[in-house]
């Protein structure tokens, strides 16, 4: 069970208060008429799924209910840092 | 009747406490502080167990969580019947219920070890997947029965009185196990102030120390035990939990400790205690001072009872005043392995001889069994045991250098016991259970902890250091480090002298040889509990299970209840040499949770039974249940679901509360649909972007419905929003769906569209609704409030705050059933209230309480969707006839809309939702059935939709039904076929889902 | 191929069993294959089998970066069913049913399927309505299945608590007799046993590191052991792990990876006859022939290629059994472990060809796999054979996810989202 | 009689938020969550629930005014008037709380506050921030939604220890410290409000559960309803 720091409560809450939501920085595209079948598919579907670092989208529902962003390694899932929405990572897969 | 190796004097149990205890139906005694392996040998029991295979005897082979036979069954009565319970690992309590668990008639008389012994060289590994094939109809046949002859015990076939606690705990250090290493790092970190857990197996601290006769500072070491438990037990932010097995470390530091909490008193708990606790640890740093298992040696017959390893005899010896035995062959590979023999000689018995494999052993320990006259053999090995229910003599053969082959003749021996030493495997099972892969060591001849990111330290055992001094040395170290890790400053500790026993190296050595090759000597066994032989390895290896997962799960070694504790580093040598490769060339060895196997009900805790899941009530539940309401599960709320009276049938009590609702006036607790309380100046624009529809231009005052949609176009929720204020909505959802709603919009907020002003608040629990429905329901309010309620102050689809019997409410007049309707909202504190007020004067009206099942056939009747019945996760609006609630006018792209304009959804002929009506008006099509367009077509037939919906109409007097269709919208007035389960056709027209009132006249008065 | 039966083993027995043949050779891999499967688990496996049996092509090599069968074929609770809503997938799966039935005497290895019948617990109205929409279905694509009462379910399973007591009360179930458990390693190692017979290499312990593609095609593989093989066409069957390769020639997947757990109890005596799924409750319990209670946990919300999971997850697997069957609240949990599951959207696999010509993937199949083995794998290795979809696999494109024909199967996947 | 509480069309259209005086006379009892509990009586009896040394003590704080406001803190004009009408500045700090006279403030979110105060006020004090507050806020009364139970006693944080996973040692979870956390199976606002007291906020539908939890997971402690 995951240990995950609140950048809102500012302190570590146990991962029950949690909801994981998927991969992080998938902005809606601008102008979605515009866009393809593809592109919009895409956009829902088409994911990175890495192996190691990955970043990814978190909300701590039992809590503040904020949004924020977590960077993690996918195998042994050691949390390199989180962040908040509109933050960029610092931690990136080389 | 007396206990025959029970030692006069001596051990840590109680001689004032005698107790007694049954084993396989006899009543026996022990001591309190024995445990059930313990008195089970003092009574000098031999054979506690049959093996699942080849059913051979079997005895007690160690005298803690690495032992593969002593598995019995527990329990005085049907209800507190535990399986599989370890007797070394059981405390005895009076009035214990054992059994043995395999053998027919019994484990002493057993049939089934003559086919053992016959057919169990037709029975190698991999057996079953090489037979059995053939007839292929008698397959079912041959699995019951290998099912029989598996699974040592039973379950209990009532239910458990007894109830188990969880609790959350948090602490800068948790140190696992409570020998010397664990002791000396408690201390330490404990010295400095830091919040500790120390939790240990076994009922008192002092590990491996309670086992020998060692001193410290020359006193027994059990006085530095005590002194150090009493210290620790001094400091209020130190948990001492001894009988706890830390079971599962999982990630970033999480670990789970299995604490038994009166599984040592008695057959059940006693009243208001838990039986057992599962704490669920989250610990800044984890030390891990978990010792080492011996391991035994491979040698033919090794299973026979009798035969067991050497520390184990010197614990029962030294900790229970058991000798298990009289006469003791002890074989070894190196100097730990003599220690039994002194302890054996010692107590009083007789030592047969010391078998050392090595050519010149020197050490302490050698001379001190040369200082008894004990014999010792060297460059030699116990390759053979004679006995089938207690070893009888053993073979002793010469061996060579490289420990291979034999070398030199045969000689026998007497003896009824076996020691035996291989060396020491650190018991790594909970690094390794968050994915950490150990990492063999050559010189201490075992697998340690490898590389890892959990905050975890290691010290004594676990690391191959097995001398005490050494060990407390590593446990404060460990301590040191643990201390300065978590922030804190080290007090002294000053560690006690230990006896320091000069050792010479050991011989690395794990299968014996014998005379024969492996394949046609007598069994030598790896893994007792699943009966994985050394030939069954070499077997696998030959057959091409090269890694050491295919030798496993080959042969099934390290299946078992332990896990391959004792047997897992053997059959990995053996393969090795098979394989021709090293150890650590074969592979490695990995653990999973648990370290022993842990209840059921210790990890559910409370959460059974009527705490399962919470059951969500409304304000107005109790009356409901007074009223006789059946109850349906809607999420976790607990919804009427129909009010049947005396004599009613379910259809009866649905006609009469839809008839009431249709003629006069019906009541419908509808509290726990979900409200969410919207303000901002940019709620609208909000409402816009995430509804399907358009809400620019709803006036203060006004309700309206909208859709829901994900990016994909399909529809996942619905409700009503009403504009309280220009800035100001309360949105209404589906019951289920409250909570899902709420994320999703704070997700658009937060991630997407931060920019707008809005703030959303959940107000399901703050609002009691009230909905009166039916052509009354005007009367009905206006004896309850002074405000103008008639259609030309208060019309369909506004709101408005009045005072309802004498409460402030708000009450919305939208229509779920068609009728004219109000939900009236009051802050449920007085939902009660105003629901019995409403009865009070609704007796005149026959108001009529309905349930969910009504407002179903309601609202079908009316051809109103119900989001998650007549939508599955595949239908966008337009698939449910639902495009006037759909506006592509909107400057935003709203979520759904670009979804619902891909390909395949704007193809044609996509299932489309209709109105069913069957030919025979009287038949009622179950939900679920499937549309066929001709019924005589070979299966597979072709469908074309389901039926979503379907009820008896009272009220209309026949059944109407909603479904899906292929192109339903374009084919009104056609038939379609429902072919059932049970071989009948239903015949149906598709037609209008709207029934009743399709100009909507009804709500609208 | 040395043929098994019970002579055999008499036989063998009177020479101590040291004249086993060894079931799957370890070969040196050529430079060039017709196809190259990357993924030795029990889908990649059948599919150089059914290659090679039904198709002719033997110049196949499998190559897997573990041991044969060592991924999700080794890690999941063997459920066998096909019993799934949509056509397309209820098709797939009872293809897979049919094969399964004759499987062992078709591989000439015991994979000990044993038909004792599964049952979809319903716990609400709508269990209720989604149970008999996916019977009838069944029924008239050709799949057993009826819907059972609390009463019937009763004598299926006479220890389970079928009363109002509970917090869910079971109030029905959909019950399909032909559906059970199989041995799951046998699986694997019978039809690694029979590639191998017919020619087929199987390579393990080697590591694809990257895929050689020229002008948009695959023309071979690059390997950490043996450097660079080439191939016709290349199959990828790995997994959890199929968002990595797809990595390597290019593209994203419509995939998340995440862990999904199990756990057995300590073997017992035999009490339970059949499978047992309750999605509502989220538990799912058979017994092993070896007298395990294998039971099904959820799935973790979060991706993950750690082979385990969170805790909470397991908590709440147990309390769903303890529910269904308190009388097992004494009974003890052995061991836990998980693996890695590549899951779609739609719950519903990709069996497709991609962007790169001759690059085909087999994924997807998230918490489903097991069940679809021998189907999957036939299918497949139709569609690697002739270069072009087989028509059961034709709706399983990963361009779906593109047009928007989704087959939303998470009803039946047993595992809600 | 005509009804005080109906609003004319202008005033409507005029509104930008709707606030409303939802406190029916004395007339009228209002039900707590767990008024089919009737812990009164049990209070009353002295009845131990449980183990006999009964360790916990339980109270409920019912009917009280609840209201959840939200803003941004970066707001100073908003901070003002939030301090203006409670006579506290709101907390900042996460996870801190507030008290003033018969009002007490919890920090939930960086932009969210649950105020508590006496049942009858929630009216005024609501119609004070809208008429001291400008700019985006938003002021939800949820009094009918939630309620307010002490957990007292020398067991108490063992007992919380069985229900949530929050940490409550002193260094870490010091007097006056609030969070929002799972609670068994539901969810709860948890404030110290003492060594050995504790405050709960928890939803009303799920009030009989906790109650039902509460009593289940104190047998060990021994469980006192107090008046």
């Amino acid at each position: 069970m995951f240990h995950i720091y609140c950048p809102h409560c500012a302190e570590y809450r146990e991962e029950e208060e949690f909801h994981a939501v998927g991969q992080a920085h998938i902005a809606r595209p601008a102008d979605p008429d515009a866009c393809s079948d593809k592109e919009w598919g895409e956009y829902m579907f088409f994911r990175k799924n890495p192996r190691g670092i990955h970043h990814e989208l978190w909300v701590h529902a039992a809590g503040c209910r904020k949004f924020f962003n977590i960077t993690r390694d996918t195998q042994n899932y050691d949390i390199k840092e989180v962040y908040k929405i509109g933050e960029k990572p610092s931690v990136v897969a080389e | 009747m007396t206990q025959p190796n029970r030692l006069q004097s001596g051990g840590r149990i109680d001689r004032s406490k005698p107790l007694t205890f049954t084993y396989n139906g006899k009543q026996y005694k022990g001591y309190q502080g024995d445990t059930l392996a313990s008195a089970i040998l003092a009574n000098g029991i031999d054979v506690v167990s049959r093996s699942f295979k080849y059913s051979r005897p079997r005895g007690i082979v160690a005298a803690g969580a690495e032992e593969p036979n002593a598995i019995l069954q527990l329990g005085a009565s049907e209800a507190t019947q535990v399986p599989n319970v370890r007797a070394t690992q059981q405390e005895l309590f009076n009035g214990l219920v054992s059994q043995a668990t395999n053998g027919w008639p019994n484990v002493d008389t057993d049939v089934m070890s003559i086919i053992g012994k016959v057919g169990g060289k037709m029975m190698p590994p991999g057996f079953y997947y090489k037979t059995f094939m053939f007839p292929e109809s008698l397959w079912n046949t041959y699995e019951s029965l290998i099912r029989k002859a598996a699974g040592m015990g039973r379950s209990p076939l009532e239910n458990d009185p007894d109830f188990y606690d969880n609790v959350n705990q948090h602490c800068d250090v948790l140190i696992v196990g409570a020998g010397p290493a664990g002791l000396a790092a408690a201390l330490t970190v404990a010295r400095s102030g830091a919040r500790v857990i120390l939790a240990d197996e076994q009922n008192e601290f002092g590990g491996n120390l309670l086992s020998t006769k060692e001193t410290l500072d020359g006193q027994p070491a059990s006085a530095w035990v005590n002194a150090v438990t009493k210290e620790l037990r001094s400091y209020d932010d130190v948990m001492l939990l001894p009988r706890s097995t830390v079971n599962g470390y999982h990630d970033h530091n999480f670990v789970t400790i299995h604490e038994r909490c009166t599984d040592h008193l008695s057959d059940i708990a006693p009243v208001n205690q838990a039986r057992q606790r599962l704490h669920r640890v989250r610990a800044k740093w984890v030390v891990l001072a978990t010792g080492a298992h011996e391991r035994p040696l491979v040698y033919s017959n090794n299973d026979v009872p009798g035969c067991m390893v050497s520390g184990a005899v010197s614990t029962y010896i030294n900790r229970y005043g058991v000798v298990p035995g009289n006469a003791l062959v002890v074989t070894t590979t190196n100097d730990y392995g003599y220690q039994s023999a002194l302890d054996w000689h010692d107590a009083g018995r007789k030592v047969v001889a010391v078998v050392d494999t090595r050519a010149n052993p020197v050490g302490e320990r050698i001379e001190a069994a040369r200082q008894r006259g004990i014999k010792i053999i060297t460059g030699s090995a116990v390759i053979e045991v004679q006995g089938s229910k207690r070893v009888s003599g053993v073979s002793v053969a010469t061996i060579s250098a490289d420990g291979n082959k034999v070398t030199g003749s045969v000689t026998k021996l007497g003896a009824d016991t076996v020691a035996t030493s291989g060396g020491w495997s650190p018991v790594i099972h909970l690094s390794s259970h968050t994915g950490s892969r150990p990492i063999w060591n050559d010189e201490i001849v075992g697998f340690v902890p490898g590389k890892t990111v959990q905050k975890q330290l290691t010290a004594g055992g676990i690391n191959g250091c097995y001398h005490t001094g050494a060990v407390l040395l590593e446990g404060l170290n460990a301590g040191l480090e643990a201390v300065a890790n978590v922030g804190l400053n080290a007090a002294e500790v000053v560690l006690p002298t230990a006896e320091d026993v000069k050792e010479g190296a050991p011989m690395t050595l794990f299968h014996i040889p014998h005379l024969k090759p492996t394949s046609q000597a007598p069994k030598q066994f790896v893994d007792y509990q699943t009966d994985v032989t050394a030939a069954g390895i070499e077997l696998a290896c030959r057959e091409g299970f090269e890694s050491i997962e295919h030798v496993k799960r080959y042969t099934a070694m390290g299946f078992g209840t332990d896990q391959g504790k004792l047997g897992n580093i053997n059959g990995m040598a053996v393969a090795a040499k098979a394989l021709n490769k090293t150890i650590p060339e074969t592979g490695t060895t990995i653990f999973r949770p648990n370290y022993t196997p842990i209840s059921f009900g210790a990890i559910a805790g409370r959460n059974c039974g009527a705490l399962f899941d919470p059951k969500r009530y409304s304000a107005m539940h109790m009356w409901h249940v007074e009223r006789g309401a059946k109850f349906e599960d809607v999420g976790q709320w607990k919804r009427p679901w129909y009010f049947p009276q005396a004599g009613e049938n379910m259809q009866q009590s649905l006609d009469r509360e839809c008839l009431a609702v249709r003629q006069s006036v019906g009541i419908l607790d509808a509290s726990t649909l979900g409200k969410i309380d919207i303000q901002g100046k940019d709620a609208r624009e909000f409402l816009g972007r995430i509804y399907s529809n358009a809400w620019a231009k709803l006036a203060v005052g006004k309700c309206r419905y909208g859709l829901m949609c994900g990016e994909d176009g399909m529809v996942f929720d619905d409700g009503v929003s009403a504009c309280l204020g220009e800035n100001h909505f309360l949105m209404t959802t589906t019951t289920g769906g409250a909570a899902r709603v709420l994320e999703w919009l704070e997700l658009y907020h937060q991630t997407e569209w931060p920019e707008l002003e809005v703030y959303f608040n959940t107000v399901t629990d703050h609002w009691s609704t009230l909905t009166i429905s039916g052509p009354n329901s005007r009367k009905l309010l206006s004896e309850l409030t002074d405000a103008d309620v008639t259609n030309e102050n208060f019309s369909f689809m506004d709101w408005k705050q009045i005072t309802v019997a004498g409460v402030p409410a708000r009450v919305f007049r939208i229509s779920f059933t068609g009728e004219l309707t109000f939900e009236i909202n009051v802050q449920a504190n007085y939902g009660m209230h105003v629901w019995k007020q409403l009865f009070k004067a609704g007796a005149q009206y026959n108001l009529t309480p309905y349930g969910t099942e009504t407002m179903h056939i309601l609202r079908a009747e009316k051809g109103f969707i119900i989001a998650g019945q007549d939508t599955d996760g595949s239908v966008h609006p337009f698939d449910l006839g639902m495009g006037w609630c759909v506006s592509n006018q909107k400057p935003f792209s709203y979520v759904g809309k670009r979804g619902m304009n891909r390909q395949d959804c704007i193809r044609e002929n996509r299932k489309q939702l209709v109105g069913i009506k069957t030919k025979d008006p009287k038949v009622v099509i179950p939900e679920g059935a499937q549309a066929v367009l001709d019924p005589k077509a070979p299966i597979p037939m072709p469908m074309v939709g389901h039926v979503t919906s379907s009820y008896w109409s009272a009220h209309l007097g026949h059944s109407i039904a909603m479904g899906f269709i292929k192109g339903g919208l374009t084919k009104m007035g056609e038939t379609v076929y429902y072919p059932l389960a049970d071989g009948t056709v239903i015949e149906a027209e598709i037609c209008s889902p709207i029934f009743l009132d399709p100009k909507g006249e009804r709500q609208n008065v | 191929m040395q043929r098994y039966s019970g002579f055999g083993l008499l036989k063998h027995s009177l020479t101590h069993h040291e004249n086993w043949q060894r079931t799957w050779r370890n070969p040196t891999p050529k430079k060039e294959y017709d196809v190259v499967i990357i993924g030795g688990g029990g889908h990649g496996l059948a599919t150089a089998y059914y290659l090679a049996k039904e198709h002719g092509i033997t110049n196949v090599a499998v190559i897997e970066k573990g041991y044969l069968g060592g991924g999700n074929t080794a890690r999941n609770t063997t459920i066998v069913r096909s019993n799934y809503l949509w056509d397309e997938s209820a098709h797939l799966y009872e293809h897979a049913m049919k094969l399964w039935e004759g499987l062992s005497q078709d591989l000439n290895y015991n994979v000990m399927f044993s038909q004792r019948g599964v049952l979809n617990l319903g716990h609400t109205l709508q269990d209720m309505r989604d149970i008999e929409r996916r019977v009838n279905a069944n029924r008239l694509n050709g799949i057993d299945g009826e819907v059972l009462d609390p009463q019937q379910i009763k004598e299926i399973v006479p220890h389970m608590d079928c009363s109002d007591n509970t917090r869910y009360p079971i109030m029905g179930a959909s019950w399909q007799p032909r559906g059970g458990v199989a041995r799951h390693d046998a699986v694997a190692w019978g039809f690694a046993r029979g590639a191998d017979s017919y020619g087929v290499d199987l390579i393990q312990e080697t590591e694809v590191t990257g895929l050689i593609i020229e002008d948009g095609t695959i023309v071979g593989v690059k390997t950490n052991r043996y450097g660079d093989i080439k191939a016709g066409r290349v199959g990828s069957v790995v997994a959890g792990n199929s968002s990595v390769v797809a990595k390597m020639a290019g593209f994203d997947l419509p995939l998340e990876s995440h862990p999904l757990q199990a756990l057995v109890s300590e073997p017992i005596k035999p009490i339970l006859d059949t499978v047992v799924m309750s999605n509502h409750v989220h538990g799912y319990v058979s017994q092993s022939d070896k007298g395990d209670l294998v039971i099904g946990a959820g799935i973790d919300s979060y991706t993950g290629y750690g082979q385990r999971g969170s805790y909470p997850t397991i908590e709440h697997t147990v309390q769903a059994i303890v529910e269904l069957f308190p009388i097992f609240s004494r009974v003890r949990m052995n061991r836990q472990w998980g693996g890695i599951v590549d899951t779609c959207p739609d719950a519903c696999p990709i069996i497709s060809k991609t962007p790169v010509k001759n690059l085909f993937f087999n994924c997807g199949w998230g918490t489903g796999g097991f069940k679809a083995t021998p189907g999957s794998g036939n299918v497949f290795a139709a569609s690697l054979a002739s270069g072009e979809m087989h028509p059961m696999a034709e709706p399983f494109s990963m361009f779906r996810f593109h047009d928007g024909a989704l087959i939303d199967e998470h009803g039946a996947a047993g595992v809600a989202h | 009689m005509s009804d005080m509480n109906v609003m004319t069309p202008a005033e409507m259209a005029a509104t930008k938020a709707a606030v409303m005086d939802q406190v029916p006379g004395p007339e009228v009892q209002g039900q707590s969550p767990l008024h089919h509990a009737d812990l009164a009586s049990l209070a009353k009896a002295g009845t131990v629930l449980g183990a006999a040394a009964g360790g916990i003590q339980l109270r409920e704080h019912k009917l009280l005014g609840h209201l959840t406001l939200r803003l941004n803190p970066e707001n100073t004009d908003q901070l003002a008037a939030a301090e203006r009408v409670l006579g506290v500045a709101l907390p900042l700090q996460p996870l801190t709380s507030v008290e003033k006279g018969s009002y007490s403030v919890r920090w939930m979110s960086p932009d969210e506050w649950l105020i508590l105060v006496p049942g009858l006020e929630a009216f005024d004090v609501e119609s004070r921030f809208r008429d001291e507050m400008g700019g985006h806020y938003s002021l939800v009364n949820s009094s009918g939604g939630s309620t307010v139970l002490e957990l007292s006693g020398a067991d108490v944080v063992e007992l919380l220890k069985r229900c949530t996973p929050i940490d409550l040692h002193p260094t870490v979870f010091p007097v006056g410290k609030v969070v929002s956390t799972v609670f068994a199976k539901s969810s709860a606002i948890i404030r110290r409000t003492g060594e050995q007291r504790f405050e709960l906020v928890i939803r009303r539908s799920f009030s009989d559960y906790i109650w039902l939890w509460l009593q289940e997971v104190s047998r060990e402690f021994g469980l006192v309803v107090k008046a």
